[in-house]
């Protein structure tokens, strides 16, 4: 008998009698003899829950992960504490097994905390309307992307190259599916070129997308930017980071058609990437054409308040092939951690998060500009992720930073070739003042002795994009 | 005193935001520790957003009360039978949520250096190839979120391929009986759904495939067994007809629990296979996910594999392997999401899969396949067998689907009544009105971690139902009476949507 | 449909022991690896066992719904009120088991080396320190389990410091009013129990407490406020002339929670005093432990306190200081239990500690005594303040008393209905019939972290009840109607006792 | 406003209203002036529950625990797997979260697990009743003895020094109290010296205890031992290790009134010594003089099954001064991790763990005794933990293993000034076969480094009891 599984022999032979099949080998008849497998998967043998254990325990322990290391890094997820009663209520089986909410009647809990998911995204994005959720981060804007042909019938984006890497890859995956074009638009000191964009959205174009705080921390001025996609009937498609969404003003009151974004931040730990979810919000004109689930107020038989997933006729199981999106399974438990978190923070609270994250990374920014061989990438406003340049080659400075315990940032390099010695350096409520100090000390000795070691070998040739 | 509704149901729905009071709160965060200049001196004002979002103030234990008692108004697995057809209702171990929140999994950021990330790479590509063995493909990657972001990555893989051979076709083929996800993966990729007739046996309809086969014809999608729960036996002709007409042949890996450790996709014909790790591999369905949808494909599919790809390269000066994540891809399709791919949710089925073994995970195709058919056979007496007949009547794999067409003919009960039915028992009801295929159907899958004892019981309860019926067809119609709320107006809330709360 | 029974009461309680079948399992055990040399080979067959014990042959998914489903036939504190009296039912924070599960801390062994355990030692050193802080004394052993733990380990204090002068003290004095494990303790400390009276303002008769004092006596065990929630004024009087005589004078800390940063046992003249942690300082009570009952005792009450002690030494060198656990103490009545004490609530309650720090501890005192005059104020309108009076009529401190005696007598109703009603309503009774002074006692704590509402839907319920039972009494009286089983025999329970399951 | 509680200044006013009070400080009036603290509490500031989750960690960073040492400490708690459903139920709020189940119609779950967890005790120890359960082991032990001068009037122990050293100064810091005396029998060639305590039972003796196996891992004839108990009309009081009796005899077999011990093994992590739970049965005589909790099976008004606590006539909230002992809040939440690790582990898990347990302890000793430096300090049976003597001074060697990452066992001489070179060795499922050869290795090579430190050092006296 497998591990979780309980029928004994007895039962088999019970079962097997009420079949009228001599052995389930039989059953398995209907697969052609050629097919298959007949012999063992070549996997190891089932192991002990203590052995299991201990083998992810002992590949955990090869990553350097944010309980060790102060964590810098970025670029789209971020090290937040997340509070306790978090864990707490998302393991509790009741919201941790059951399937997507299809009987509403047992499935009052589920449908109700999406209600007031969407409720919080709603106003935190300043759009009246919330779906249940999406994937993730950089789907979600290629989902907005199928929703702006559906909605405005044109197959041509303008992307501003603040816009999440990852975000411009994913568009263009999915562009290349559903057919669309895409104009990258460029970065003028850490900011969105205005007049690029304005020249660059026409009468062809189906939506306009910006992020703000950008990819380099910058944050936008979406209201401006937007007004070349509204002069063009284009739709603005906002990606923001949730969290700062308590000090800065919200797509929703910027002209944005869509906000959207990579949830993490919201109650999610790291998890290497994921799960997390992504947000998706629109206004009013837009809630049928929206992808995924979307949970609505409404009464039963016996006029009691209750919620269901409404709208379904937008969906994939109901719609097939004319479905405004082809999701099915999401993220309701992350989303679910986000609500527990907002209500955690609550409506002081969240703000406060986002000063404090402002002020700190305020800060910090001033802090690193003063190291010697450091200097700002940009001088755009900044709430909680900011740029450098580095004088010294950035993935050895990386390193030695990590042989101090410090994730030191994100190399920009690794998508923007024009910013190889660029460095972004996220802050979080656990980045204390006394680690920015420190990581500010371990980038001017790791720039320092990486300029020594230059300057001692003068064979090597600086890397490109550093002077 | 004679009860007119539960305790439950007397307490009146009330959302986070009405428990609001102003000034109430949990969180206290630490100080800033740096200077508290005003922020209009860090942001330009117009910038800056005026009125915080109205999140709810409410203090913590409020908020652990409000969702502990949400929580006891769903059903879930861990309370009860939830043979929920098509989605592999299985046990999920708590074991694999014990080793997911190591903090060497959870809090390792997604954009550390590959050299500081060596376990989770590691473990992301033993993932990788447990999985390549069990489809019988060669090539895996794990990025898709889901089954569905698996067919449409899935269907961006023939898209490019057919591109690098100079061909654009415009047509994907599905069976009428798949599922939803699978056409709309179709138009979103870009290409026209076209759909296959099913047999007598439950299969596809030959003469059909071969009929809309043609060089305008991109890809074939299939699950196997099917939503019916039947293999198809005419599977390897499909394949070379699919083959034949320059397409690829897709597999929808939502049935995969049927057939692990017996048969493989990859040994079947097809090209891609999308996993669904949150149900065969026992990830927990979260009320709505997370999951995964990691596709293996063949060898000619692998240039077109999504960006980046888990590789191990030979270490450098005899040392161990190195895991690294390849980005180099000239021909990829490139990045379906962010990052790796849900990671958390690898880890889980990794463990899953080191806990079974290859020996337990074919047990467990076995058994749920002995399962679905003890439940069927169960039906198939008494009243059941009667009103309730089997759809496609031969042994079914993991699961199977009746007909409630001459229960509602007889006893004038639909498929949904008796769905609704059975909440009142304490049964997560089946799936029901899919495949469409099937009137009035119900989609039975037990999985192979519920009890001889918990199939005996729902058969039971379908058996009383329907002898109630018999004397009393009103009492299904008006059921659920137990649970929480019961009939919903969903038209409702189609027509004048609400889906958020209103503030005064 | 009228209900006769709800869905939980439908449901038989079946054990664990009648789910079994043979041959089922859940663990899988690792493989020896090792020669699986029999075990008559090892041990002498004398010595081993024939038959392996009748434990459950379940299977993993069976044993959690089966806890599962039994954990929804409790009430609990993250699901609705608890005004259990003397009990403390405070809000039990999830970063407490957090920070408690961590490996460092729950992996610990007790043996380890001081040395390769100092954080566990500081950790214990730092709570000692906080304790001795919160109650004005200047010594702290953390090793009792409990409160009643703490209350003998203060009698064998009390011994040993008069055996080390010399006298042999056979009484210990205590109220009326005092807890049942105060004189269960003062018996099994080997003393005599004397009760002394209470006075009309609730306080002990201080003529009475004269007229009992003698050389004979040993201590005087109070908890202040003391059970009816009242802080008696003549403490100071009261030390004066127990050690005038020659007594210590013992501080039950049940009721710590009314005073933090108020006012300190020590500073009212107490020599010992036992902290339940598992009450004020949140520990969550777990249906019955575990707790933790550290004791704070005076100077000279010190070098009796138990083995081992928790201390911190210089550092060698000018290095910091060393955590150590110190056994060399001649005078010590030894030890209590094995190794170190409940270190698991430590954590929890030091994590407590840091989280309020002392502000926040001095207004968890503040709102809970805020909290109980409230409600003591909404439940002397109307109703309730016609037919349950409280006891005693003064401003009360974190909990108060209300007798059910004119509710008897006038509505016919006793105390136990209205609690056995009020489940009805969702609500956790206070404390029943205790004190025992006062008749048809009901005792209400509702602590510092219940909201206003919840108070006031409390004394509204109280009040429909009261409502209810002048119409008909009845009602109360055959309560609860809701709950998974209604009123059991539990005088059935101890006349012919079946405390275990019986195997065929 | 602090964490936690949820009073607004509005809620304040309007409560203070309501009372008729001006302040706060009015009610506490009562408390005379002289007597208030009027200064705040000189603790540290409260903390943002992410700040005190870093202190705490880095506390917990500063303790050597088994996740990262190969552990063979023993003497009473062990390293063992506890599986993860025990943390996933006994982590939900319905059985974190109530109080002793005083109320017995909204306290079923855990009433139904008390009788759960009695019933397996009972199998285990072959002994008709159990008890909820205690505080932990040895205060189980001295409530043995505060019952056997209940039952027996007799106020006379015979203790074998076997018994665990904890238990034994517990038992006397008890029998100080309730007044009895303490006669104590050693050991020979590792058991207890079955003559001396023959010799030192008499009519006056109310209970004889012994342990089993006892401390040093010897597992004893406790049958053959009790018969003296027996003849004199004592109280057999047994203490033993529960993982122990899936192989072993058990007690009531043995002729035990009473079988208790330490419940760690079951469920119970090891959190430096608690929490965990002593378990108690006895024989039927015993019910009504038994400690503490017991859950007992009946019906409600409408004849359905329930659980109610039974036999409350014992206890302190009902006896006071005549009750059986004085325990009110105990350790039901750690007895119900074992009653899930056991119904886990099953009626073939359970003997199988045993078996695992006896095996791989014979294999490790007989793998250690092969160690230059290392010999048996007894060698009678054993299942699952036993005793060496070392050839250099066991702190030293404990020193050097610990620089290896391994736990080498627990210094005798802690106890037993006689055993001053003596080793305690314990082993469970997670002490693999390489870590045992890992423990022989570094036994070894610590053993000849200190026979050479000593040898290179002949200023240095040989520590007692090392040759
Ligand atoms: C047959 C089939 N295909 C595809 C899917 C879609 O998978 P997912 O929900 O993971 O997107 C499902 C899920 O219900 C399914 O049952
Ligand atoms: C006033 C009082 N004293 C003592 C105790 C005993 O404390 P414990 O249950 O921790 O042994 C209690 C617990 O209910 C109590 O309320």
């Amino acid at each position: 008998m497998s591990r979780y599984t309980s029928a004994t022999p007895d039962d088999r032979a019970e079962m097997l009698a009420a079949i009228g099949a001599e052995s389930t080998a039989e059953l398995f008849d209907q697969v052609p003899d050629e097919l298959r497998l007949n012999r063992p998967l070549d996997l190891p043998a089932g192991m002990s829950e203590a052995e299991v254990y201990e083998r992810l325990a002992a590949l955990a322990e090869r990553n350097a992960d944010a309980e060790r290391e102060a964590c810098f890094l970025g670029a789209g997820m971020y090290d937040h504490y997340v509070p306790a009663i978090v864990d707490a209520i998302t393991q509790r089986s009741e919201f941790l097994t059951p399937y997507t909410p299809y009987q509403p009647e047992i499935s009052q809990g589920g449908l109700q905390a999406m209600f007031e998911f969407q409720t919080m995204m709603s106003e935190l994005t300043a759009l009246p309307v919330s779906t249940a959720g999406l994937y993730e981060g950089p789907s979600s804007v290629a989902s907005a992307g199928y929703l702006a042909i559906g909605a405005t019938g044109r197959r041509r984006f303008v992307v501003s190259r603040g816009l999440h890497p990852h975000s411009r890859a994913t568009l263009a995956t999915y562009s290349a599916g559903f057919g669309a074009e895409i104009a990258e638009v460029g970065l003028e000191d850490g900011t969105t070129d205005a007049e690029a964009l304005a020249a660059a959205v026409d009468g062809e174009t189906g939506a306009v997308f910006l992020q703000s705080p950008n990819f380099l921390g910058a944050v936008e001025d979406v209201e401006a930017l937007g007004a070349a996609a509204r002069d063009h009937g284009a739709l603005l498609v906002v990606s923001c980071d949730p969290m700062t969404l308590g000090v800065l003003r919200p797509p929703g009151e910027c002209g944005a058609d869509i906000a959207l974004g990579e949830g993490q931040p919201l109650g999610n730990r790291l998890d290497f990437g994921g799960p997390s979810f992504g947000f998706f919000c629109g206004t009013e004109k837009l809630i049928r054409k929206l992808p995924g689930r979307i949970a609505g107020e409404t009464e039963d038989v016996d006029g009691r308040r209750g919620f269901v997933l409404a709208l379904q006729t937008r969906e994939q199981h109901i719609r097939r092939e004319k479905a405004t999106h082809n999701i099915c399974t999401a993220q309701a438990l992350n989303a679910l951690a986000a609500t527990i978190h907002l209500a955690w923070l609550g409506r002081e609270g969240f703000r406060e998060l986002g000063e404090l994250l402002a002020r700190r990374t305020a800060y910090a920014r001033d802090r690193l500009a003063t190291v010697e061989g450091v200097e700002l990438l940009h001088e755009a406003p900044v709430v909680r992720e900011f740029a450098l340049r580095l004088d010294a080659p950035v993935d050895r400075v990386l390193d030695r930073c990590a042989e101090r315990g410090i994730a030191a940032g994100y190399p920009l390099g690794r998508d923007y070739p024009e910013h190889g010695d660029g460095l972004l350096v996220a802050i979080t409520e656990r980045r204390t003042p006394e680690q920015i100090d420190a990581l500010a000390e371990a980038l001017g000795a790791a720039i320092e002795a990486e300029r020594g070691a230059f300057r001692s070998d003068s064979g090597i040739k600086a890397p490109e994009g550093v002077v | 005193m004679a009860l007119t509704q539960t305790p439950m149901q007397a307490e009146a729905a009330r959302t986070i935001f009405e428990k609001s009071k102003p000034g109430r709160r949990a969180a206290v965060l630490p100080d800033a520790g740096v200077p508290e200049s005003p922020l209009e001196e860090l942001i330009p004002a117009k910038l800056l957003r005026e009125e915080p979002p109205r999140l709810p103030e409410v203090s913590e234990p409020e908020i652990v009360r409000h969702y502990n008692r949400l929580s006891r108004r769903n059903f879930d697995l861990d309370s009860g039978f939830y043979p929920l057809g098509s989605c592999t209702m299985k046990h999920n171990p708590r074991l694999n949520e014990r080793v997911a929140a190591l903090p060497g999994h959870a809090r390792l950021h997604p954009a550390q250096d590959p050299r500081r990330a060596q376990g989770a790479l590691e473990l992301m590509w033993l993932l990788q190839e447990s999985l390549a063995e069990i489809c019988g493909l060669p090539h895996v990657s794990l990025q898709p979120s889901a089954g569905s972001h698996g067919e449409l990555a899935g269907l961006l893989l023939t898209r490019a391929f057919h591109a690098d051979r100079g061909e654009a076709r415009t047509k994907v083929l599905a069976p009428d009986t798949s599922h939803g996800t699978n056409p709309a993966s179709v138009t979103m990729a870009g290409y026209e759904s076209v759909k296959v007739a099913t047999n007598e046996r439950g299969g596809v309809e030959m003469d059909d495939l071969r009929a809309k086969l043609s060089d305008e014809v991109a890809c074939l999608m299939l699950t196997n067994p099917n939503t019916l729960g039947l293999f198809d036996e005419n599977i390897a002709e499909m394949a070379a007809l699919i083959h034949g007409a320059g397409g690829t042949l897709y597999y929808d890996g939502a049935n995969l629990n049927a057939v692990m450790g017996q048969t493989r996709p990859g040994d079947m014909g097809f090209d891609i296979v999308h996993v669904n790790l949150h149900k065969s591999f026992s990830q927990p369905h979260g009320g709505g996910g997370p999951g995964a949808g990691p596709i293996a494909v063949s060898e000619r599919m692998e240039p077109f594999l999504p960006c980046p790809q888990v590789v191990r390269r030979a270490g450098e000066n005899g040392g161990g392997p190195f895991f690294d994540l390849d980005a180099d891809r000239p021909k990829s399709i490139g990045r379906l999401r962010g990052f790796q791919g849900n990671f958390g949710v690898f880890v889980r089925s990794y463990a899953y899969i080191l806990s079974l073994g290859g020996d337990g995970l074919a047990e467990a195709s076995e058994t749920a396949v002995l399962n679905a058919n003890y439940l069927k056979a169960r039906l198939a007496e008494d009243r059941a067998g009667k009103h309730l007949p089997v759809a496609f009547d031969r042994h079914c794999m993991h699961e199977f689907v009746l007909s409630g067409k001459p229960m509602k003919r007889e006893l004038g009960i639909a498929t949904l009544d008796l769905a609704k039915r059975l909440l009142d028992f304490g049964f997560h009801p089946p799936t029901v009105y899919f495949p469409l295929l099937v009137d009035e159907a119900l989609m039975v899958e037990p999985t192979e971690t519920e009890t001889k004892e918990s199939l005996d019981a729902f058969a039971d309860a379908i058996e009383r139902i329907l002898a109630e019926a018999e004397g009393d067809p009103d009492l299904a119609k008006s059921a659920p009476y137990t649970t929480p709320v019961r009939r919903l107006d969903e038209v409702r809330a189609t027509r004048q949507p609400v889906v958020r709360q209103a503030f005064a």
